[in-house]
């Protein structure tokens, strides 16, 4: 299992902060997008490419192709706006 | 070391650098940086805004810019403050203040840490208007801002 | 109106900025410098620092400055304060603080004050080592960081 | 007549801080330098060319060829080291 975090705008229009979700496959962040788009309109439409999300994986930012292992935090959130 | 904090109090710029300047007798030279809420944002009235961050990373992705800007350039100590919670207008919302030996060293480290920060750093925005609450869209100008730091050497 | 001051007295960073966001809503960011003495120049320890001006002409030139930086760059306001007399290791020296809507422009306008100041504003330090006591020498490195605010245009 | 001011090292080499001196023909700041050179080897070896040292009229930064008339202020002084 993965833990899967939103913040901000995203966690907003999907309803949770926080929640497990099964490690997809293939194991990489883009597949895990996928799996979240596919369950429903609202994580379709908040995960939706033209989003500009951006996603983290254990507090590091990474790219789609990032690769996944079972008990990683994943982080998915809209581009970072503080200072 | 650096300070990095994250916090819901307000900052005071002369307690911080005084606390610099009093951990080394080689500095010459110390830039800050204090970010301020605007009643106005994009047309809109902003009666008060809140900062959302991702604890943890947060620090993390911080403390990663401030040791970036300590290999480009002379960096004798450096301090980041950015608050969270909930704002109002004229509040004091980040601090950044960097000692160096040398005015140039301090200047471009210090802003090349708001640079990235603004980019990099997950915090998040929302304001509240008189048509309600929205959040803050990222700039296009801060990605320009960051990326101008990669055609640049080390300033002097 | 900027703030223009020449004071033997020590002055207090958080104090002048406070004073400044107290005049506009407008502020974003603010970017300040201080300028501290060093108890090492040119190799040699440095036990206190005399600075000698010139009265009316040293305003004057920090005034041209200050208005100089405003044309290039959006100033809501700034504040200019340079010790005289005799100062020790660690005291604060100069202070330049520059607000603005937008960080970039804050940023910019505070660097090329203090640039142009270290090369326009009449200041002599006389330092007291102990060799005795010499006067400080000009740096070519600060007529290089004023000449390179030639060959750019604003910063945004 | 000009009221003309040294400063720092200008001034402690000279020994004086302030004089009057006469208005130099032609008038300009270069033939007042040469007039102070030739008073003697103090005022010559403080005003060499090698110095680099500075010259303002009324408070305005100025080159050799600037034109003085009377009552002008005009200050000498090495290159400035504040801030």
């Amino acid at each position: 299992m993965l833990k899967v975090l939103y913040f901000a705008a995203l966690r907003e229009a999907i309803g949770v902060a926080e929640e497990r979700v099964a490690l997809p496959a293939p194991a990489t962040v883009g597949a895990l997008v996928e799996a979240l788009r596919a369950r429903d309109g609202k994580y379709a439409d908040a995960l939706a490419p033209s989003r500009r999300w951006r996603v983290a994986v254990n507090q590091d930012m990474v790219g789609l192709d990032a690769a996944l292992k079972a008990g990683d935090e994943v982080a998915i959130f809209p581009p970072v706006t503080g200072g | 070391m650096p300070t990095i904090r994250l916090q819901t109090e307000d900052f005071d710029l002369s307690h911080e650098c005084a606390a610099i300047r009093d951990r080394s007798r080689a500095i010459g030279a110390i830039a800050s940086f204090v970010g301020v809420v605007r009643d106005m944002n994009d047309g809109s009235g902003v009666s008060s805004m809140t900062l959302e961050h991702y604890p943890g990373m947060t620090e993390r992705a911080l403390e990663k810019i401030v040791a970036e800007a300590s290999q480009r350039w002379d960096v004798i100590d450096a301090t980041v403050i950015h608050r969270v919670g909930t704002l109002q207008p004229q509040d004091q919302i980040v601090l950044v203040v960097v000692a160096s030996a040398h005015r140039g060293h301090a200047f471009a480290a210090c802003e090349f840490i708001m640079d990235y920060l603004k980019t990099d750093a997950p915090f998040w925005k929302k304001e509240a208007t008189p048509q309600g609450t929205r959040w803050v869209e990222a700039r296009a100008s801060d990605d320009d801002a960051k990326q101008r730091w990669d055609s640049k050497g080390s300033a002097t």
